[in-house]
């Protein structure tokens, strides 16, 4: 017996979703005039370069309070609170979402809305918000990202409930467990390290998301950098580049053991 | 001492159940089929037949199209939210594959089967009552699990990840064991232990039965009624004595049960 | 069947948890003093929240026609900036799993070029490119191709590290090499994250008000700043709803996608 | 403002006006420096040095959120660049009480004078040596600006165009918007636009990276001064505590210490009572431009 | 026509094989099997005795802590890359948990079987040609299952994605079958119908089979020879002929193979 053909009409669709593909690439492609280098090219970047490896490592500890050291440390701390914060408020968002048997399609079409809304909203219109309201510093730091999060985070966790192994939640509902025990039982232990990783990836967002931190004058590594790259003060920013690696490179590090004692 | 059965009481019970899924495959078609307490029903039918379909209606795992099914009189075709759960609870689960959470230990997971008797808040935090852990402790002991308790449930052999399931359900202490091949990755010792396991809980307990088999043997040997499913259908429900060579074979197909060997083998 | 019950041994000690638990407390706790938590003043001073929102509630829809065209030229920007990234992170995030490359050298050395990459700031990337190629999308283009390339490869190499691992055993039995390994058990099964990963990450992009402002490359972002810095918060109303639209579309077509290609 | 009476741990309203027992600073940078240090600290010693209360200073980059911070009553005191200030001013009645003092520029060279002014200006670069030779010749040509909010960036040059006749809106000018000073000077350096607004002399930002920037790009017409950045209160502000605060910043830019402090960390020499009026200015060239 | 057993060639030849899991569990204990170029073995044991391990440890999926393996004279221990992978594309393996890629559809999954016989380039782009395409179609018939074969693997059940795992392995066209427990979901038809398949590729084709079966009755229906694994040692290696009950209870331990039937029930 001879294999029969896959059902046609897939094969037209996809064929139109792949005209419509290169129709929209066709178009992006116009959009950019692309030209040569400049002459700049050298003595610019050439002047970058040196002032990243020749660092001011005098700016590493001052003992004000306002040196490298000190403002990592505090933009941890704020990275940290509203990560944790975000990361809570996520999980009921992503429940919501998340497009299962269980919720019903429109449930999860409203979930999804609500984060592209909040995801939409700009971080730097809520820091303001924030700002009238708690008044400038890490604080108001803190609250605009936990919020800010919110939307990516639940995202990347309702995907991730999502493309879960149903079997052990089957499970626990044929036991007469709750959505709770669900979530306890069968849920989050599945999913704990996807979770840990999303949010660990959102934490090191965190502590990079220097722009808005410094927009709110929230301390923290944030505010010196940018004036740093905007003075073109090159050294100064080789070795807040520095720090923050080897900072992200610890959170990793620390990240991957903490991944391994839990999964 | 003989299985209790009460002629009336009726504890599971099917009306008219059909259930489409999305793509379109019928899984079943129109059941009606009562099983009465104390039953140690046995269903059998070809692989794809409808049989992981049919328990998994019965605990409304899955929805059904039409019909209604009851357990224990309660229609839990319409039961919502406590109500259900506490339908569920009486009901105890085996699966096909499973469905441990491969990276909680053995207990974590032969607990989960307590959380309907618990408040949220506790079940939350793992505080299981200390008669709970004993009594999940014994349920692995039963099957012969007891050493790999504190183990990942992903290191485990199949057969023996087939056990903690078992175990889960018989620490749920339900009143209907539902089991989908309980047996399925299991040696022919461990097997015997659970069917007669099944059997004790059936006799002693009363607990009803309803397993998915797939030997005919087995379900001779165990079973007080078999229930014979086809493409969704039943095409055979009776008594255990009646299922004869010929109606298995309406069972299965126009394949003769016991086929002449193949060939060339000798034994 | 004789059923000797015995006691439940006693399991690991949880000595170790809670002493982590702890741990996270009192940093949690540090944390918050750190940054001057104040619930009080959030929750005593909430209409000031309200007031922006207020002025948001009634959009100056002339606005769009000043806007369309900017987030026309943001999305091209995105579109190619993102399929660069996602192409070159493609191979990247393969050798950084661990289950793949089974090398920790070679996993740690890239995992530590990818940490550099996501760690440089884009004002600072584009001042390079810029340096390079002078203001414009060309510069755009660039910075946020190496933006997204930095958050893609981090994503998908983590989600490949939790993949089931049947698929590949039985692909490997079968003799497949590596490249077929991939192509036909792991790429199935991380295909849905990594297209996820591409559109959120474009979405990223699309709303990036920052960067391509910077450098002269026009885009959406800079009416955005050019709203608020003229407190025509009526403005940005327009401009956040313009983008939800073009999110939401994204989404849908993302949707349509998955069902159709996974 | 909300009426008098009500106390709290930062202050107490009187009938003269809000009376800080805690002063909140807000420090946003100046578009016309060239080093800035992100420091919140020294200021805040030297203040609360003067004042006798605690201070608690934070440094912004942006400064649309001061001045929203200043109408919800989170901060008493910014430091605001004039265009600010007059929005402030228009959104929650605030008062300028001090102007910074800096060096004036010289040209040509752009090198600092040693005479302090309260004000700086604007510039329109070009290449050395191009056929731009005054404000007619930029018909037709594409200029980088900065956001079309910045005094030097755009409000300066663009007004005094217009009044010279040269309307950038309409007379076939490209303006392409950048970000920073110093990305302006770049692409007029790279000949990817033909003039830059910038103020005077954004040059010395891109001497470290480009160090023959002086003999490659040359301005090519300097505005009228722009007043200096402002010093700030909250509208509310007790008229005593204002004169507590003008005499605690002069008596810092007077102190020998003090002035070291403010000049290394926020390019500021000193400070001088002003007055709304200065800033007229700043709203007439505002109106000319359309904003 | 009888079994092709060809007495002097050993195609598979395990050479004091330990294996001892990370966690400390030793999987296998210093065997030394030598199985002949068509022989039809079946390995059986208590869930837990190590037979997956042993199977696993053939075609090297998982390191083996000391001793050699020989396929066909070539130490697979030792081999690497394209050898490595050319060793292993003769040999087919049927996998107890299937290890299907759910999100894939049944034809992509049975022709994954084929990867190793083509270039890489020409894979990437999953390029198959017609041929390899209808010996898939005509395995998925063999296994009966040919109307599922755009049906995505999560949408089948247990007993169906077993059989697409066993038309994997028999669209590789290899030399030597490994099967893990091939039937556990399968009905008693379909089960005969693998095995008979099994038996018959063994027959016609020369290929040499292992398959790991919990059913001694199954055991002594197809095999041609037998190894009873205990606690990774092997207990038993013999013809079926020479495995009495007494030398099964010896594999099972001291429960009795046919004991008596629990009290109660008659069938
Ligand atoms: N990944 C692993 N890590 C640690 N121990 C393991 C692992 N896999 C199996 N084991 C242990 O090795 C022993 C042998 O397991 P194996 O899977 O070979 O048993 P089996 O004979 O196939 O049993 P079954 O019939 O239940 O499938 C068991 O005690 C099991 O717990
Ligand atoms: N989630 C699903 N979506 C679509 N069709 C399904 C789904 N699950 C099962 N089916 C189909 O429904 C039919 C009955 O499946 P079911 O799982 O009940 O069979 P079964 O009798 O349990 O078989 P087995 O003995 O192989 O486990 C099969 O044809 C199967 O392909
Ligand atoms: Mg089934
Ligand atoms: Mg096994």
């Amino acid at each position: 017996m001879m294999l029969p053909t896959q059902p046609k009409k897939n094969r037209y669709k996809t064929i139109l979703i792949v005209l419509i593909l290169v129709a929209i690439y066709v178009w992006a492609f116009a959009g950019i005039p692309f030209g040569g280098i400049k002459d700049t090219a050298g003595s610019v970047s050439k002047a970058i370069f040196s002032g990243l490896i020749h660092p001011d490592w005098s700016y590493v500890y001052m003992g004000d309070g306002e040196d490298l050291v000190s403002l990592l440390i505090e933009t941890i701390a704020i990275a940290f609170l509203g990560t944790f914060i975000s990361a809570v408020l996520s999980l009921p968002f992503a429940f919501w979402a998340a497009r299962n048997k269980k919720n019903k399609r429109f449930v999860s079409t409203t979930g999804k809305f609500v984060l592209t809304a909040i995801r939409t909203f700009p971080e730097i219109v809520l820091a303001i918000m924030f700002i009238k309201t708690v008044g400038p510093g890490s604080f108001a730091g803190v609250l605009a990202v936990s919020i800010h999060s919110i939307g990516m985070l639940a995202k990347l966790y309702s995907e991730a409930i999502e493309n879960m192994d149903q079997g052990p939640s089957e499970s626990i509902i044929s036991a007469g467990g709750n959505k709770i025990d669900v979530l306890f039982f069968a849920t989050l232990p599945q999913l704990v390290p996807e979770f840990i990783s999303y949010t660990l990836y959102r934490f090191e967002l965190a502590v990079r998301s220097a722009s808005i931190l410094g927009i709110v004058g929230a301390g923290g590594i944030g505010t010196p950098m940018i004036f740093a790259i905007d003075a073109r003060s090159w050294d100064r920013v080789g070795i807040i580049l520095i720090g923050i690696i080897v900072m992200v490179t610890l959170i990793d590090f620390l990240s991957g053991a903490l991944r391994k004692k839990l999964v | 001492m003989g299985p209790i059965v009460d002629k009336k009481a009726s504890i599971i019970s099917f009306q008219n159940v059909s259930k489409i899924y999305p793509n379109g495959v019928q899984g079943l078609k129109d059941l009606n089929i009562d099983i009465k307490q104390g039953e140690f029903v046995i269903v059998v039918g070809l692989s794809g037949a409808g049989k992981s379909t049919m328990l998994r209606a019965i605990n409304r795992l899955h929805e059904i199209t039409s019909g209604d099914i009851q357990i224990d009189g309660k229609s839990i075709t319409k039961a919502k939210g406590k109500e259900l759960r506490l339908i569920r609870r009486d009901i105890g689960m085996i699966f096909q594959s499973f469905n441990l959470v491969k990276r909680s230990t053995v207990l974590r997971n032969v607990l989960s089967g307590r959380v309907a008797y618990h408040s949220t808040l506790k079940t939350m935090f793992g505080l299981f009552p200390k008669e709970d852990k004993q009594l999940a402790y014994e349920a692995l002991q039963r099957v012969n699990l007891a050493e790999k308790v504190y183990t990942r449930a992903d290191e485990l052999s199949g057969g023996q990840q087939q056990r903690v399931s078992i175990a889960r359900a018989l620490t749920q202490e339900p009143k209907i064991i539902l089991a989908d091949e309980p047996v399925a990755s299991l040696d022919p010792v461990t097997t015997e232990k659970v069917m007669d396991d099944l059997l004790r809980i059936n006799h002693e307990l009363g607990i009803t039965i309803v397993v998915n088999l797939h030997s005919v043997d087995l379900a001779r040997q165990y079973g007080t009624r078999i229930i014979g499913l086809r493409d969704g259908e039943v095409v055979f429900d009776g008594p255990v004595a009646k299922a004869t060579d010929e109606t298995l074979r309406g069972i299965y197909g126009e394949k003769i049960l016991e086929e002449p060997k193949p060939e060339g083998v000798t034994v | 069947m004789k059923s000797h019950s015995s006691a439940l041994p006693k399991g690991k000690s949880k000595v170790k948890n809670l002493i982590w638990a702890i741990l996270f407390v009192l940093i949690f706790l540090y944390s918050a003093d750190l940054s001057g938590v104040q619930m009080g003043r959030l929750f005593g001073n909430m209409k000031q929240m309200t007031v922006i929102l207020k002025q948001m509630a009634s959009p100056d829809w002339s606005y769009i026609s000043i806007v369309i065209q900017p987030l026309l030229e943001t999305i091209q920007m995105a579109i190619i900036g993102t399929t660069f990234g996602a192409l070159v992170a493609l191979p990247f995030s393969l050798v950084a799993a661990r289950n793949i490359v089974k090398n920790p050298v070679i996993n740690g050395v890239l995992r530590f070029v990818l940490n550099i990459v996501r760690t440089v700031p884009d004002l600072m990337l584009a001042a390079v490119f810029v340096a390079i190629v002078g203001i414009g999308p060309v510069a755009g283009v660039i910075t946020l191709s190496v933006f997204s390339f930095g958050m893609i490869s981090k994503l998908f190499y983590e989600a490949i590290e939790t993949i089931d691992e049947g698929p590949v055993e039985a692909l490997t039995a079968s003799g497949a090499n590596k490249m077929q390994i991939i192509r036909y058990a792991i790429f199935p099964q991380v295909s849905s994250h990594f297209f996820s990963y591409f559109l959120y990450c474009f979405e990223i992009n699309v709303r990036a008000s920052t960067v391509l402002g910077y450098i002269g490359a026009g885009g959406i972002g800079i009416f955005l700043q050019r709203s608020l810095s003229q407190f025509r918060y009526d403005r940005t109303a327009v401009i956040v709803i313009v983008i939800f639209l073009v999110v939401l579309v994204i989404d849908a077509i993302s949707n349509k996608l998955r069902e159709r290609l996974l | 403002a909300c009426g008098g009476g009500s106390d709290s741990s930062e202050g107490t309203q009187t009938d003269e006006g809000y009376v800080p027992k805690t002063l909140k600073v807000q420090f946003v940078p100046s578009q016309a420096a060239e080093t800035l240090e992100a420091k919140a600290k020294p200021l805040e010693d030297l203040l609360e040095a003067e004042l006798d209360i605690p201070v608690e200073v934070s440094v912004s980059t942006d400064y649309n959120t001061i001045i929203e911070a200043m109408s919800s009553e989170q901060i008493d005191i910014g430091f605001l660049p004039p265009n600010a200030y007059v929005l402030a001013n228009e959104q929650s009645d605030a008062k300028v009480l001090l102007q910074a003092q800096r060096y004036g520029v010289e040209q040509p060279g752009g090198k600092p004078t040693d005479e302090l002014v309260d004000s700086y200006s604007s510039m329109i670069v070009v290449k050395t040596g191009s056929d731009i030779k005054n404000l007619e010749d930029l018909k037709g040509k594409t200029i980088a600006t900065q956001d079309v909010t910045s005094s030097a960036g755009y409000v300066w040059p663009a007004a005094e165009m217009k009044k010279a006749g040269v309307d950038i809106e309409n007379s076939d000018i490209t303006t392409v918007q950048v970000k920073g000073h110093d990305q302006a000077i770049l692409s007029v350096l790279n000949g990817d636009v033909d003039a830059a607004f910038v103020f005077e002399d954004a040059r010395n930002n891109v001497v470290k990276d480009v160090p023959d920037i002086f003999e490659k790009v040359e301005p090519m017409y300097i505005t009228e001064p722009i007043p200096n950045d402002t010093i700030t209160a909250r509208a509310d502000m007790s008229p005593e505590w204002n004169k507590k605060i003008q005499d605690a910043f002069i008596a810092i830019g007077a102190s020998e210490e003090g002035r070291q402090i403010i000049s290394d960390i926020y390019s500021h020499e000193g400070y001088v009572v002003s007055d709304d009026s200065n800033f007229d200015i700043v709203r007439e060239y505002a109106k000319e431009v359309g904003q």
